[in-house]
């Protein structure tokens, strides 16, 4: 694994990142970020990098603000009214809070999958293709080949491809999950969002996700929430561990769930709360 | 019978028609027989009343206005000044009705005083035995064509003689609705034209008119004789020439009119004209084609 | 210590049990007259008209002579006024719905249009036919025409249009909405893409019953003005026309029994037509119920 | 695959780059859009200020012509005669007349069976009743008004000495059997909308049925009721084609069911069907009595919004 | 009030009571019990004697069949379309699933509180005479007596004396919980069937209803369903174990949490499943 992620950092030392301290490529900077729903102070000065083509895991106790977090880093936030932000995120350096990014071309770059399999009442196809076209590409020989590839980029493509046209509600959640992912996947973003994916799926579906996430992270950056910490020990590169809207410590999994640094990540990991 | 309005063209247009209920049921069938030789011209019948016709072809919005009085020289007058032409058609004979209800087994006639007497608003409810002794003590629900019809006029004219009508009176420009009210009311009276109580004639009772020579009914030879008098009329249309003019199908459609009045009028339960009058309105006709 | 008397609880019993008993059946009751009066309904209307329905019946133009007399001008005004309410009732009433669910932000304006709607579905329906007199018959000149009626009846039937389709754009889950939103999907491109397409049903569903409603009224069409007596087919929007309640009002208001049984086959032919249309409602809801 | 992968992601990306040259246009669109849909939704409020102003404007010419103070106090309406009398109050009586006929059968009857589809009928009984009750709802009114004259007033002339052939009474009850299906079903959603831990809670009482429904339920789901009965009758105050077919069209004050009547409605549509000449003093009073109409309504629509609105039950 | 209880125990010898050979009087005897909600067999063959003036605790993981039974009890099972049973449930010797049997009778004699508090929507005094008020009791001085006596045997008098005549809504779930108790009180049954009765209440709550129960069981037979083994242990003399439908071990409650004699009660008890 861990050449898979030298490799690439070399390759991508020509394009715009920025590096950080240790050399290797930032691809969110999250600086002093603060967020309030209404009143409600949700992040509190959140300051955390996350690094490309790693797995990065965020845990903590419910309520303390992982998914808005990860909502905020493709700015899904706003369908909530009434939220405020300050502070910065900057993807590959450029702010993304800032109004002049336009969020449609952010969420091209940033894929997100969600808690509950939410694929389109359409067929399996058409699911697939929804990002595509929505983005222009019509031609029918290209979005055949993108649904191939995506397909198998989320492992689902021997399961689905005799019944691309049947509706993707008659598949069983795990299935309908990868099918999630490989809608993401379909205009091959950078970085993927995924908030709790396989907090609905069975053991065996979850299995299946999470090696899928192992594959995927040599192409793509992958930020995961989840509130199972043998996942995020199974799975992540790093953990940063929420509570309460504060990041209480961020650091690689291993040093987390073997030597927590602070005393309440201790505590959360070995169950003594959340 | 057909034959002389087809002449083998086919006309297309539009002609509308409103003004008498009177003179509707002959209308009706005149523009049903008519469709089946013009089917592509399209004529609309309205029933608003003569007077209402009128304003709606003093207004330019119809070709045609069906009257069961003569036209009003008010009415004349606004015509002129928008510099509308028009001629006047004798299309058949009405005998004004008065009915009763079927169960009304008191009522043999009505002199015209009793009628005038009756139908005058003078502040007091009306009651059978008003008219008559003997007669029930029950109050008479009167039922009356509409202010604006050519009945209404010349009852109003005739019978009334300009005096305000019973105030409690169901006036209707629909006849139908009188038909039904007189029908479902034993003390009923009502009037109106003659072909409304031909085609029910199972459900009511008309009432002898006396006008001075003894109690006369209404049939097609007392008021064609016009001995059914003082209630006997003639129902005309009204054609505006310019449309007659211009308009091919009205003038076809006047002409089938004028060649199918005596037979239809008869149908629907009124009274044809002599057949000379028929002749002498078609040669109208032609002049001003 | 005892404050309750078991005894008389118990003796007190069976009274109770009958007053339900009785109660029940009387409410029973109740509910079956409703149907029963359906019942008769349609009995007597089926019987009276069954004997005037023919093909003939459908073809002929009307007539003064009942054997003669058919439905034909108003059933094809029918299908005219439909082909105008269809359209325009929709576009409105679906646009609205779109704004007030998707863009309309929760402020008195909104609250404003809201209340407003649901005042208007609640205004009787000659009053629209005055509105339809003044502004498309007489102020527009439209005159009785199919085009002046058809407007007249879709803001008749803008509410339950609009009601209906935001009911259904609501069951839209937002999860689908974010799935869109996070594909880099615009605003308009999830309201086009995901939401119209699974809302459609409903709003099919919301838009046939407001039809069905639109070609059973005609106290407007009378305010209107439509004539009573047509024996021609119109050809363009502007042409003027009758419909199957004129048509039926004309000959209920006749005295003669024959033109009641008119009347009631008249009622056949558009309890069938409402029937049908209905049918297709339940179709689109059952096939489409439910699939998130 | 992750090499191919690699080609292919700058192609995808740079082709969503490409287009983006016509997203310009698609902004257009996304701005253009909600003000298109807002135009769209003002429609209904102007349909609503188009009433209005029709109405207010043309009430207007005929208060020109016509004192407003006879237009409510005089207690006759002779539109047709040649004086003219033009007194609102017998129409609105007639309307009231008629109106109450029918809450009198259809609040009992919808009440009863709202009663009866929510808390004694079962699940299926329930979905197979509900829907043919709305049918009755859903039938064009001038079915009913037909009816009413050819079957309902024939049978009730054999019952009610001295009824006319046009009276309250028929068209009454028939509008109250067209707005009973309107009561039961909204009902029946207040009702149904009580949790069933209400009834759970006094039936473990030893409530009977009727019980819980008498005290628990009904008193839960009152705003519900009066809300849907309030809309009821106003509907039943706007109902045109059945007093116009069977209520004749004698406008009297008085509280007599068994003669002929004229609502506000009818007499729209009698003027209507006859002459409207425009222009005319009657045509004008159709919007004033149309101006009336609407006024009952509007304030009837209020009410039942604001009762289900304030009243609604926290449970 | 103990002076009742005994006073009470004395009466009732003379009346239809049966005693388990221990000589112990038994309210509920239930007899080969099956129950099924349409072809899902939810009870087997269950057998169970309930003790007068006891406290009977029903223990189980969830979906077992235990708000089954005690639904059965006073037959509000029969709310539940198409539940068929057979056997039979014999209180004080009549077999109640006889259709003879009438449930208004039956649920005067046996209260039940349900597990999320549900008074009425009316006034704190209308919900306690609701009860008494359909049974025919009009007399104000009575009901005043029955409001006060029920409300100081729900220990809830002192919290709301003075506020009789506001609605039941405004006061906390705990209180909303014993105003329920309070209301069950008020026909003075001889049997109250609690369901999970402190399961929606906050720890103060439960604690409050939980003394509650153990003074309640002077004067009355209690049956207790509840999903936390602690409260079971606490509070009951004798405890069921059901699981899938059927009782697995039925002894005091003692002997229940320390000595189980089945592997399954023991298993669920130190928490393997459930
Ligand atoms: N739409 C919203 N409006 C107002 N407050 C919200 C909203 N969504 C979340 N919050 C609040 O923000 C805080 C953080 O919520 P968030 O959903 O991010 O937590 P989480 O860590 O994802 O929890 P969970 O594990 O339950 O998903 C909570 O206090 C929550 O109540
Ligand atoms: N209304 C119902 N219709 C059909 N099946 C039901 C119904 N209620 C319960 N069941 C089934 O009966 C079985 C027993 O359910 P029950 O509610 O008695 O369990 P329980 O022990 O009370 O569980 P919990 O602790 O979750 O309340 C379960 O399998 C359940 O699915
Ligand atoms: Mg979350
Ligand atoms: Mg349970
Ligand atoms: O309709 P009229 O013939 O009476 O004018």
């Amino acid at each position: 694994m861990s050449t898979t992620i030298s490799k690439k950092t070399e390759e991508n030392l020509t394009s715009d990142q920025i590096s950080d301290p240790t050399g290797q490529n930032i691809v969110y900077s999250t600086k002093q970020l603060n967020l309030w729903y209404g009143d409600n102070h949700a992040l509190k000065n959140i300051d955390l990098d996350i690094i490309e083509k790693e797995v990065t895991a965020i845990i903590g106790p419910s309520g303390c603000g992982k998914s808005t977090y990860i909502k905020t880093l493709n700015r899904m936030i706003e369908l909530v009214p009434g939220v405020k932000t300050s502070g910065e995120i900057r993807y590959k350096g450029r702010n993304i809070l800032d109004q002049s990014y336009t969020v449609e071309e952010l969420r091209t770059k940033v894929g997100m999958v969600f808690q509950k399999p939410n694929p389109f009442p359409k067929s399996i196809y058409d699911n697939i293709v929804y990002g595509p076209k929505i983005h222009g590409i019509r031609d029918k020989k290209i979005l055949d080949e993108i649904v191939e590839k995506s397909l198998r980029g989320a492992a689902i493509w021997d399961e689905v491809k005799d019944r691309m046209n049947q509706n993707a509600y008659g598949l069983s959640g795990g299935q309908q999950q990868r099918i999630c992912i490989a809608r993401a996947l379909a205009i091959e973003p950078d970085v993927i969002l995924m908030d709790e994916p396989t907090s609905a799926l069975d053991p065996i579906s979850t299995l299946k996700v999470e090696e899928l996430v192992q594959e995927l992270k040599k192409d793509f950056s992958i930020i995961i929430v989840t509130h199972n910490m043998q996942q995020a020990a199974r799975i992540s590169d790093k953990t940063a561990f929420f509570l309460n809207g504060e990041v209480i410590e961020f650091a690689e999994t291993d040093k987390i769930f073997s030597n927590p640094s602070d005393k309440r990540t201790e505590d959360y990991i070995t169950g003594r709360f959340g | 019978q057909n034959g002389a309005s087809g002449d083998g063209n086919q006309l297309q247009g539009e002609v509308k028609i409103d003004g008498s209920s009177t003179v509707y049921p002959i209308m009706e069938a005149v523009v049903e027989e008519y469709g089946m030789t013009q089917p592509e011209v399209k004529v609309s019948v309205g029933s608003s009343g003569t007077g209402g016709g009128f304003k709606t072809f003093i207004a330019g919005e119809t070709h045609i206005s069906s009257a069961s009085r003569p036209i009003k020289d008010e009415e004349k007058a606004k015509l002129e000044e928008k510099g509308i032409e028009f001629t006047e058609f004798k299309l058949a004979n009405d005998g004004l009705s008065v009915v009763v209800n079927k169960e009304n087994d008191w009522v043999d006639y009505l002199t015209v005083e009793e009628l005038a007497k009756v139908w005058k608003e003078d502040g007091t409810v009306k009651k059978w035995s008003d008219i008559r002794e003997g007669w029930p003590e029950e109050e008479i629900k009167f039922y009356s064509p509409g202010t604006d019809s050519g009945t209404f006029d010349y009852f109003n004219e005739i019978i009334l003689e300009e005096e305000p009508i019973v105030k409690n009176a169901t006036l209707s420009e629909d006849d139908n609705t009188l038909v039904s009210g007189v029908t479902g009311d034993k003390y009923a009276l009502g009037y109106f034209g003659y072909a409304y109580f031909a085609e029910n004639k199972e459900k009511l009772k008309v009432v002898p008119i006396d006008g001075g020579n003894g109690p006369v009914e209404p049939t097609n030879e007392t008021v064609e004789s016009n001995e059914y008098a003082p209630l006997s009329r003639p129902l005309f249309i009204y054609v505006i020439n310019q449309a007659v003019k211009e308009k091919p199908e009205v003038y076809d459609l006047v002409k089938f009119t004028l060649e199918n009045g005596a037979e239809l009028s008869e149908e629907v339960g009124y009274v044809k004209l002599k057949d000379e009058d028929y002749e002498e309105g078609l040669d109208t006709l032609e002049g001003l084609k | 210590m005892h404050l309750i008397d078991k005894s008389s609880v118990i003796k007190k019993m069976k009274p109770r049990l009958l007053v339900n008993t009785l109660y029940k059946t009387l409410f029973f009751a109740a509910t079956m007259f409703g149907l029963l009066v359906l019942a008769v309904l349609l009995y007597r209307i089926l019987s009276q008209g069954a004997g005037y329905l023919s093909f003939d019946f459908l073809q002929n133009l009307p007539s003064r002579r009942p054997e003669q007399a058919g439905v034909k001008t108003a059933l094809i005004g029918t299908i005219w006024l439909m082909l105008v309410v269809a359209p325009i009732s929709l576009l409105f009433g679906v646009g609205t719905a779109i704004y007030l669910e998707e863009y309309a932000k929760k402020n008195k304006f909104t609250n404003f249009i809201l209340v407003n709607i649901s005042n208007l579905a609640g205004v009787p329906s000659i009053v629209f036919g005055l509105l339809g007199l003044t502004v498309f018959v007489r102020a527009l000149a439209l005159g009785t025409s199919v085009l002046a009626a058809g407007l007249t009846m879709s803001l008749l039937v803008l509410p339950v249009i609009i009601v209906a389709s935001q009911e259904a754009i609501r069951t839209v889950p937002k999860q689908l909405r974010e799935a869109s939103y996070a594909m880099g999907a615009t605003k308009w491109q999830t309201i086009v893409r995901v939401v119209m397409p699974a809302a459609i049903p409903g709003i099919l569903t919301g838009g046939i019953l407001a039809l069905s409603r639109a070609i059973g009224e005609t106290a407007p069409l009378v305010v209107l003005g439509l004539p009573l007596f047509l024996a021609f087919l119109p050809r363009t929007v502007f042409d003027t026309f009758t419909v199957l309640p004129m048509q039926i009002y004309n000959w209920t208001s006749r005295p003669q029994e024959e033109f009641h049984a008119l009347a009631a086959a008249g009622i056949i032919v558009l309890l069938v037509l409402l029937i049908f249309m209905n049918s297709i409602a339940v179709l689109i809801r059952n096939k489409f119920s439910k699939r998130y | 695959m992750a090499l191919k992968k690699d080609e292919q992601k700058i192609s995808i990306q740079s082709m969503i780059d490409e287009n983006k040259q016509r997203k310009s246009g698609h902004m257009f669109i996304e701005k253009l859009m909600p003000i298109l849909l807002l135009l769209t939704a003002i429609v209904s409020v102007l349909t609503t200020l188009g009433i209005v102003f029709t109405l207010i404007f043309e009430t207007f010419m005929f208060f020109d012509r016509v004192s407003i103070v006879e237009f409510l106090t005089a207690k006759s309406w002779y539109p047709f005669s040649q004086e003219g009398s033009y007194g609102i109050m017998p129409l609105i009586s007639g309307t009231l007349r008629v109106s109450l006929i029918a809450v009198i059968v259809a609040v009992p009857i919808g009440l009863a069976s709202a009663i009866y589809l929510s808390e004694y009928a079962s699940d299926k009984t329930r979905r197979l009743i509900k829907p043919i009750l709305e049918v009755l709802a859903g039938i064009p009114t001038i079915v009913y008004g037909f009816f009413a004259l050819t079957f309902v007033t024939p049978i009730l002339r054999e019952i009610v000495p001295g009824l006319e052939i046009f009276n309250a009474l028929s068209p009454g009850i028939v509008i109250g059997i067209m707005i009973t299906p309107m009561i039961a079903s909204l009902s029946e959603d207040a009702m149904s909308a009580v949790p069933n831990s209400m009834r759970e809670g006094a039936l473990a009482l030893g409530a009977t049925k009727f019980e819980v429904t008498m005290k628990v339920i009904l008193p839960a789901a009152l705003s519900g009721i009066v809300a849907s009965i309030v809309l009821a009758i106003s509907r039943a105050i706007g109902e045109t084609m059945i007093v116009a077919v069977a209520g004749g069209s004698t406008p009297n004050l008085d509280w007599s069911v068994t003669g002929s009547i004229q609502t506000m409605t009818a007499y729209i549509v009698q003027v209507s069907t006859g002459d409207a000449g425009y222009g005319t003093t009657i045509y004008y009073s159709i919007y004033a009595v149309g101006m009336t109409l609407f006024l009952f309504t509007l304030v009837m629509n209020m009410l039942a919004q604001y009762i289900s609105r304030r009243f609604r039950e926290e449970y």
